[in-house]
């Protein structure tokens, strides 16, 4: 017989990594090998975690595409499904359902450059197509990564962060928020929009892709459109309640769009196009 | 197919409700409790309600039922096993006794369930359904069928649709569907040939209050209307309307968990509520009850329309007649038609 | 009627109000809520016996409380509710101006919430004879009967949350209900789910209560849920002697008598 | 058939019956095993949901029990729960929710054989009583599968 | 990441006597989350908090579950051990398998069976636990002692000599309270003020103490160590640090009839006036109600007289503000009048007097200087009558208890008149004679059998005056209830020790309960005495119930004992486990609607109004917020809270509820 739509994966967690207080990232892989076999997913898309009894929970899958055999996942423990995943144990089996969503078009960004702009808990979705883009590193120009975190502490991926750093065909700028630094630290101190606007990337033959709390979204999109970047070339995923992750269930529709299908991937010129209601 | 037309004797109805039994189906119908129709199980004729305009809640439920499981799990230490939906359990049902205005319905929540994943556990289950409706001979001021696409004597999305023929009158049952010929079958003697029937004369008269269409139009351009502060000053943000609605589909999905076992459901949920859109981190989209009024509103006249190629409305009227502010949706929507842009 | 027009266009002409929450006629043979914020619309203004939806559920309401100061047509169990709410501090004398209706349609001026609570405590919150009657009756039953009686009763629930919406009491922005860490009270509309959201709702009225009926009259269904707080009064009465609400905030639950009743206890 | 062994759930104060049942322990006074204990700091903290969740999930029988009135180490907490538990008990008896089954006491520090005694009879009398079906029929909670083990 | 650790104890054979120890470790190993688990003979052991410890650092444990004995017995015990492994002590929690369950059930599998479900409970509830970090509070070492009575001296004396600041005021121009007005005192009949006044110039003169004079408490905020309260200081219209204390002012003041508070009417005062000549301070007050200058606009004598020039008939009310970390609450008590008493004439007869009134006429100071004359006429009254119990245990006079030092005074006051007035009778009318206490009795039975005092069970029913003299009509109810007529010249009622005037307004200002006759009520009624309801406040003496002077005194040095105990230490150190209402990020900032039934509910007032408003000032929600200083824990108005916004730490609705679950599913 076949299984509904709503029956998940089993996953078991093969790695628990702490991020940042409150974050955790975790490696699952599938506990059926069949399962593994017929699962395929794009940078972009994202799925519903699990713990039996406490419920499903949304978010990305933050590991790219192009690393086979895993997937990761990156969670702020916020709410009662989160908290129960960050009581999980390496080796405790948990559900998925997914992978959910549209993708980030990164074969039509083929021979540009991208610039990835992203802002405390909001790298894991950016995390996946930026790996997806390094593992492909022939297909694009110029990479450049401008994060920021409210203190060091709060910075997510700081191993990444590192590898990024050293790497020459990538150019990280990290920056945490005025007051958060640290004695030791060596990166930029200021808010992500004013970094980006300082740093000054050229929007010729350039995509953007930005994710972040809506504050600074809302501070970078200006900042963009200074630099000539147009609202097609600006990318951003939404974070809308979701239940079902397929379009069925009614949480997340926006205006006439179900961010679930039809995103969470939008560019700037979609947004507009999209009542205020994300 | 072609329709099929047949005469049932007044008398035949309750045979024909005692073969379906017979025939070990589940028969939902019309009862009367405190006043109120509803749709329940029956197992005896006698019990099923007669002389009503409308149950308060539409029959979906049988079809989307409040509550449905999806799944059973089991942990063991940190393994965990898991029992998908049991479609065995999926049995033939009747229902008896619905409305044009409701059969409908279920079309549009076909188109929501499958317009793009499709949804097996609502599909077996309407499958195994067998839709038995019953033309309207009356109506109220809340019915609107006619403006929304329907009349009250609409064969959509029946399998077997009943006509009383007068007040003390036999029926004109005109068989839709396969699923309503293998009812036939069963109980063949009881649906006699018949001569033409002008069943029109013997409907309800609901006439048309707007056009749905010319609504769509302006609603494309409706969104920051003040109409929608004002329209909803006085609804309380329950969830009535959505769920006595035979179209709204909202749902959540919940854990039930018992130490080591549980299972996993969906639970009906409404966009009228305050916190069905809200964030965990508290931000919500949709924060004041205006939005999620004109939320309710363009979804089913503006965005299902143009996403499902539905309409999300059968004019039933069970909102109306359930609100406890009386938010009257026909009132509304002759509103936004006449308001100038 | 026109006293309560003219009273209503008197208030909004001088900006002593920003709006004033009224009924008019709805669809139906129904009556409805009606805002009134310029006087024109005052006309529309009625009251009847049929105007029974307790408007004091609108004056919790960001969306009514946003527009500014309030008036509000107040029949006794709306006085009361305003009452109670003055005492769980929602509403004020600087955010609320209470027009009281006698069941003759007479208008009642009252200066302040004190004067609304003088009057309030003229009357005892009383059960009225048919809902006494079937009181009565499930008293006579035995626990079990009750258990189905009600058991069979709430099974149409399906949480639609009308009785919450309506009531004057159920303000809270985050209700039990959608709490879920623990998940108390279960989501899904099962007989288990619907016994525990109106056993919860019936505790959390104890004390408050103020008998208004408007949950029982919200529901679609036409389930009595009042009566499981009309028994809560009843009992209220003959364990607590009774109460009113008032302006003290001293709520029957929140409070106690070293004294009270405790032959249940062993 | 082995004689029905209800299950119990106390919820109990800290500072007076889980230390009455305390000394209960210490004088070595035997009672009934099928009660199991739930400490809160004070009676008033008890929540009456906690009762039902412990019917949902199967329990017979339920006793509440803090300090006598007047000797509550938060000066008053019984006294709140003692209004709370009328207006709870009031309920439960209008919703045909067997109180038979809720025993609420006082026990104290001291009354160590106090405890002990109301368990026993609790367990008696809910036992005599019987498994509680009706609400178990409601509360549906799904069995565990013996394959499963 | 969960990673439990549970160790299950023997206790010798305590548990394990009757549980099967082994196999609850065997079956809890196996449950989620729990990374090791282990039976050992003794947990408490050296030995056994070293597994503990050494669990914790090598498995990397997030909880720990001892299934030991009760939690009231080693909780302490294994979360300091915990706390030593660096694991939060609060992540530490006890099973009790040995009070709870080995010693109550026989040995067998359904003990065994309950053993498990003990522990799984509290492994689940541990792994809802949160890390909780003590609460520490500093403290103001400056400790507020209300009222200048004996019992508010040694309260001030004591704090200030064990190196503390003291801060007391009074509400009259001098301190000494009731005992300075006494003559000798029972039972050593030793001269009250002889012991009294070196104290109060001891307090005068402390570089403790501040003393405040003619001042009153206005107002307080905070909690526990943090108090900030507001003294308001009446004008005395004089500047003191001018004043010599020289008492011209008193002797030119025109305005001389004035009835004296401290003789208690029997004598006058003038407007400007020092209460009495010892004094503390010893200087005067204008006495604004009775100045001719403040009631008429005219005099200023006392200002012409002034060699000092200290006069300020413009001075004001001064409220100051200090910072106290503790309150001593000494304000004593008042006595019923005559007035009170219908059947005495309600006061109308002059010669029906006080037991104060008569320490004045007794005393060496007072208006008569001692000698014992009857205030109408001044004559030695040849027959005097004692009534005691005058309003006391008397229901229907709302004074149902027993004044308690009435019965000694009495015979003190009999004593004295016989002393004094040789040959003249004296009878005591008394209920019962209550003299329990160091020497007491045997100071009644002197009266009795010494001096001869005529001691006559039963009550007064009736006081009348006949022919100048006073009759006296009562039973004698050893004598099966015979009437009796005493032909008195003087009556002395033993009056009712009551709260005094304005203790409930006080009582409320300080979120301090008090018991229906508005005594003060102590935190508990055996193991607390001398503590409130409020932490951080006090009592001392006759504010509390009535009490004779070494309970006062004994009870300020108690509560002394226990400020200087709270400054002690420079940080209170508090159990984190109270009451939180929950923040959440804007625009929510909090579930909490604001209803505040948790404040009517909270016995320690510790609810408090927070206005939450946005950056313009304006109020956008009023929640309610606990304060961590007030608050004890109780969990009360975690029940109330119907919006589940107040949860209670340590016994969070999370733990709860998973121990309920977990108990009854395995």
């Amino acid at each position: 017989m076949i299984d509904s739509l709503y029956m998940p994966y089993l996953m078991r967690i093969e790695k628990i990594t702490c991020e940042a207080p409150g974050v955790k990232t975790f490696m699952l892989k599938f506990v059926n090998e069949e399962d593994q076999n017929n699962f395929a997913f794009k940078a972009g898309q994202f799925g519903e975690y699990s713990v039996f009894g406490e419920g499903e929970s949304t978010f990305c899958i933050a590991s790219s595409p192009t690393r086979k055999g895993y997937i990761e996942c990156t969670f702020r423990q916020s709410g009662k499904v989160t908290n129960a995943l960050a009581g999980c144990e390496e080796g405790s089996v948990i559900g998925f359902r997914g992978p959910y969503g549209n993708i980030f078009p990164l074969d039509e960004w083929k021979g540009k450059n991208i610039l990835f702009i992203a802002g405390g808990i909001a790298l894991p979705p950016m995390r996946c197509v930026i790996w997806n883009a390094l593992d492909t590193r022939e297909n694009f120009k110029d990479i450049t990564i401008v994060y920021g975190a409210k203190s060091v502490n709060d910075l997510v991926y700081k191993n990444e962060l590192k590898e990024w750093e050293i790497r020459d065909d990538v150019r990280l700028v990290t920056t945490v928020d005025p007051g958060g630094e640290t004695p030791d630290w060596k990166g930029e101190v200021g808010f992500v929009p004013s970094i980006v606007e300082k740093i000054a990337p050229s929007a010729e033959n350039t995509v953007a892709v930005v994710c972040g709390p809506p504050v600074m979204i809302k501070f970078t999109f200006p900042v963009l459109a200074k630099l000539g970047f147009r609202d097609e070339n600006v990318f951003t995923t939404l974070e809308n309640r979701m239940k079902c992750g397929f379009g069925k269930c009614g949480h997340c529709n926006v205006g006439k769009v179900y961010v679930c299908k039809d995103g969470p991937v939008f560019t700037q010129a979609q947004l507009k196009e999209l009542p205020d209601e994300y | 197919m072609n329709i099929e037309r047949r005469l049932v004797r007044k008398d035949s109805l309750e045979k024909l409700f005692d073969i379906l039994r017979q025939n070990k189906k589940t028969v939902f119908a019309p009862v009367m409790k405190n006043g109120k129709a509803s749709f329940k199980p029956v197992g005896s004729f006698s019990s099923i309600a007669e002389d009503y305009i409308q149950t308060t809640q539409s029959s979906k439920e049988v079809i989307f039922p409040r509550v449905e499981k999806f799944l059973d799990y089991e942990k063991n230490g940190k393994e965990v096993s898991i029992k998908g939906f049991d479609y065995q359990s999926v049995t033939e049902t009747v229902l008896w006794g619905v409305r044009p205005c409701d059969t409908i319905g279920f079309g549009t929540l076909n188109s929501i369930f499958n317009w793009d994943f499709k949804d097996e556990i609502f599909n077996a289950r309407l499958s195994k359904t067998i839709i038995l409706s019953f033309s309207c001979n009356k109506s109220d001021d809340y019915c609107f069928c006619t403006s929304v696409g329907g009349n009250p004597g609409s064969t959509a999305g029946s399998d077997i649709l009943f006509t009383k023929l007068g007040a003390d009158g036999d029926y004109l049952a005109e068989v839709v569907t396969e699923k309503g010929q293998a009812i036939v079958a069963l109980a063949s003697e009881l649906f006699e040939k018949t001569e033409s029937v002008e069943k029109e004369k013997f409907l309800a008269n609901v006439p048309v209050k707007f056009n749905q269409e010319e609504i769509r139009k302006k609603l494309e351009k409706f969104f920051k209307s003040s109409q929608w502060v004002e329209q909803s000053l006085k609804c309380l943000g329950c969830g009535a309307c959505a769920f006595v609605c035979p179209t709204c589909a909202c749902f959540d999905i919940q854990d039930d968990a018992h130490g080591k076992i549980g299972s996993r459901m969906r639970c009906w949920d409404s966009c009228g509520y305050s916190q069905f859109t809200v964030h965990t981190s508290g931000h919500n989209p949709r924060s004041v009850q205006s939005q999620r009024w004109r939320q309710r509103i363009m979804h089913k006249f503006s965005y299902m329309p143009e996403r499902l190629s539905v309409y999300g409305c059968t004019g039933c009227g069970r909102c109306s007649r359930a609100c406890p502010a009386d938010m009257n949706i026909l009132e509304h929507l002759i509103s936004i038609q006449e308001v100038k842009i | 009627m026109d006293d309560l027009r003219k009273r209503a266009k008197e208030l909004i002409d001088t900006s002593a109000v920003k709006v004033v929450i009224g009924y008019e006629q709805g669809t139906g043979n129904k009556t409805r809520a009606l805002f009134v914020e310029n006087s024109e619309v005052a006309d529309k203004l009625i009251f009847d016996s049929r105007c029974v939806q307790n408007l004091a559920a609108y004056v919790t309401k960001q969306e009514v409380k946003s527009k500014g100061k309030m008036a509000i047509t107040a029949t006794l169990p709306v006085m009361r509710a305003i009452i109670q709410l003055a005492s769980e501090f929602q509403v004020n004398d600087d955010n609320l101006i209470v027009i009281g209706i006698t069941p003759e349609s007479k208008i009642i001026d009252f200066k302040n919430l004190e004067e609304v609570e003088t009057y309030v405590h003229q009357f005892q919150i009383e059960i009225d004879a048919r809902n006494r009657e079937i009181l009565d009756k499930l008293d006579k039953m035995t626990p079990s009967e009750r258990w189905k009686f009600w058991i069979d009763e709430l099974s149409p629930c399906f949480k639609c949350y009308a009785c919450r919406a309506a009531c004057p009491m159920c303000y809270c922005s985050r209700c039990t209900v959608d709490f879920n860490r623990p998940q108390w009270i279960p989501v899904s509309s099962n007989e288990l789910g619907n016994l525990e959201w109106h056993f919860m709702r019936a505790m959390h009225l104890t004390g408050r209560c103020v008998d208004c009926d408007a949950c029982a009259n919200a529901c679609p269904l036409a389930i009595p849920i009042n009566l499981l707080t009309k028994k809560m009064i009843e009992d209220a009465k003959s364990d607590f002697g009774g109460y009113q609400p008032s302006l003290k905030g001293e709520n029957l639950l929140s409070t106690f008598k070293p004294d009270d009743k405790e032959n249940f206890i062993q | 058939m082995a004689e029905f062994e209800p299950k119990i759930v106390a919820f109990v104060c800290n500072w007076c019956t889980y230390a009455g049942a305390d000394l209960t322990g210490t004088s070595r006074i035997k009672y009934a095993s099928n009660v199991r204990i739930v400490r809160f700091p004070c009676t008033g903290r008890i929540d009456y949901m906690l009762l039902l969740k412990a019917f949902d999930e199967g329990a017979d029988g339920i006793i509440v029990s803090g300090c006598h009135p007047n000797d509550c180490h938060y000066t008053s907490g019984n006294f709140h729960a003692r209004r709370r538990w009328m207006a709870f008990r009031s309920l439960c008896d209008f919703i045909g929710i067997d109180t038979r089954r809720i025993k609420f006491s006082w026990v104290s520090a001291a009354e160590g054989a106090k405890w002990a005694d109301i368990v026993n009879t609790t367990v008696a009398s809910v036992r005599e009583l019987g498994p509680y079906d009706e609400y178990k029929k409601v509360a549906k909670k799904p069995v565990k599968e013996e394959s499963h083990g | 990441m969960a990673k439990i650790g549970v160790f299950i104890c023997h206790c010798g054979e305590n548990i394990s006597a009757t549980v099967d120890c082994a196999k609850v470790a065997e079956v809890v190993g196996k449950y989620d989350g729990v990374a090791i688990s282990l039976d050992y003979k003794y947990m408490c052991s050296d030995p056994g908090q070293n597994l503990i410890k050494k669990a914790i650092v090598e498995k990397g444990l997030t909880g720990v579950v001892v299934a030991s004995c009760s939690p009231r017995m080693h909780e302490p015990t294994f979360r300091k051990a915990c706390a030593e492994a660096g694991l939060n002590p609060y992540m530490c929690e006890m099973a009790n398998l040995r009070e709870h369950c080995s010693w109550v059930h026989e040995k067998g599998e359904a003990t065994t069976q309950k053993a498990i479900d003990l522990v799984r409970t509290i492994v689940e509830k541990v792994k809802h636990n949160q890390s909780l970090d003590a609460i520490k509070v500093p403290v103001t070492k400056t400790a507020l002692v209300i009222g200048g009575g004996i019992a508010g001296i040694q309260a001030s004396l004591d704090i200030a000599n064990s190196g503390h600041k003291v801060i007391l005021i009074e509400k009259d121009p001098s301190i000494g309270g009731h005992m300075s007005q006494l003559s000798e005192t029972f039972p050593t009949l030793d001269c009250s003020q002889c012991i009294l006044t070196p104290r109060m110039v001891e307090v005068a003169q402390h570089p403790n103490i501040t003393l405040y004079t003619y001042a009153e408490l206005e107002s307080i905020d905070g909690f526990i160590g943090n108090f900030k309260v507001k003294i308001r200081k009446k004008a005395k219209s004089i500047d003191e640090k001018i004043c010599t204390g020289c008492g011209l002012c008193t002797t030119k003041c025109p305005n001389k009839k004035n009835p004296s508070e401290f003789n208690e009417g029997l004598g006058n005062r003038t407007a400007i006036y020092v209460p009495f000549p010892q004094a503390v301070p010893n200087k005067p007050v204008i006495d604004k109600a009775l100045c001719t200058y403040y009631t008429k606009g005219k005099c200023k004598i006392c200002e012409k007289f002034c060699p000092a020039h200290a006069i300020r008939f413009d001075q004001e009310d001064e409220i100051i503000e200090v910072p106290v970390g503790a309150i001593v609450l000494a304000t004593g008590f008042a006595v019923k009048k005559t007035d009170f008493f219908p059947e005495y004439g309600y006061g109308r007869h002059p010669d029906i007097i006080t037991g104060l009134q008569f320490e004045r006429l007794a005393s060496a100071s007072g208006p008569t200087l001692g000698e014992i004359r009857r205030p109408s006429d001044g004559k030695i009254p040849e027959t005097i009558v004692f009534v005691a119990c005058a309003g006391s245990r008397d229901e229907a006079k709302g004074i149902p208890y027993c004044s308690k030092i009435c019965c000694m005074y009495t015979a003190k006051h009999a004593m004295l008149y016989q002393h004094k007035v040789h040959g003249g009778k004296s009878y005591v009318f008394y209920m019962d004679i209550r003299a329990g206490g160091k020497m007491y009795d045997e100071f009644v039975r002197r009266a009795i059998e010494e001096d001869g005092v005529n001691y006559i069970r039963g009550r007064v029913s009736r006081v009348y005056e006949k022919n100048g003299k006073l009759i006296v009509k009562g039973a004698d109810t050893l004598l099966g209830a015979m009437p009796v007529e005493i032909e008195a010249d003087m009556v002395v009622l033993a009056t009712a020790g009551v709260a005094n005037e304005g203790a409930e307004e006080l009582a409320q200002k300080l979120h301090v309960s008090y018991d229906p006759y508005h005594f003060f009520a102590e935190a508990h009624p055996k193991l607390k005495p001398v503590e409130t309801n409020t932490a951080g406040i006090f009592l001392a003496g006759a504010c509390q119930a009535p009490r004779d002077i070494p309970e006062s005194v004994a009870m300020a040095s108690g509560a002394a004992a226990k400020v200087a105990g709270l400054f002690s230490q420079d940080e209170l150190t508090r159990e984190p486990l109270i009451a939180v209402v929950n923040r959440q990020a804007p625009p929510v900032f909090s579930s909490c609607v604001g209803c505040f039934l948790c404040m009517s509910a909270c016995p320690y007032h510790a609810i408090e109004k927070e206005e939450i408003k946005n950056r313009q000032g304006e109020v956008l929600k009023t929640v309610a917020k606990v304060n961590p200083g007030l608050c004890q824990g109780c969990g009360t108005c975690v029940a109330f809270c119907r919006t589940k916004s107040i949860d209670i730490q340590g016994y969070t609705h999370e733990e709860v509820y998973s121990e309920v679950m977990a108990l009854l599913n395995d």
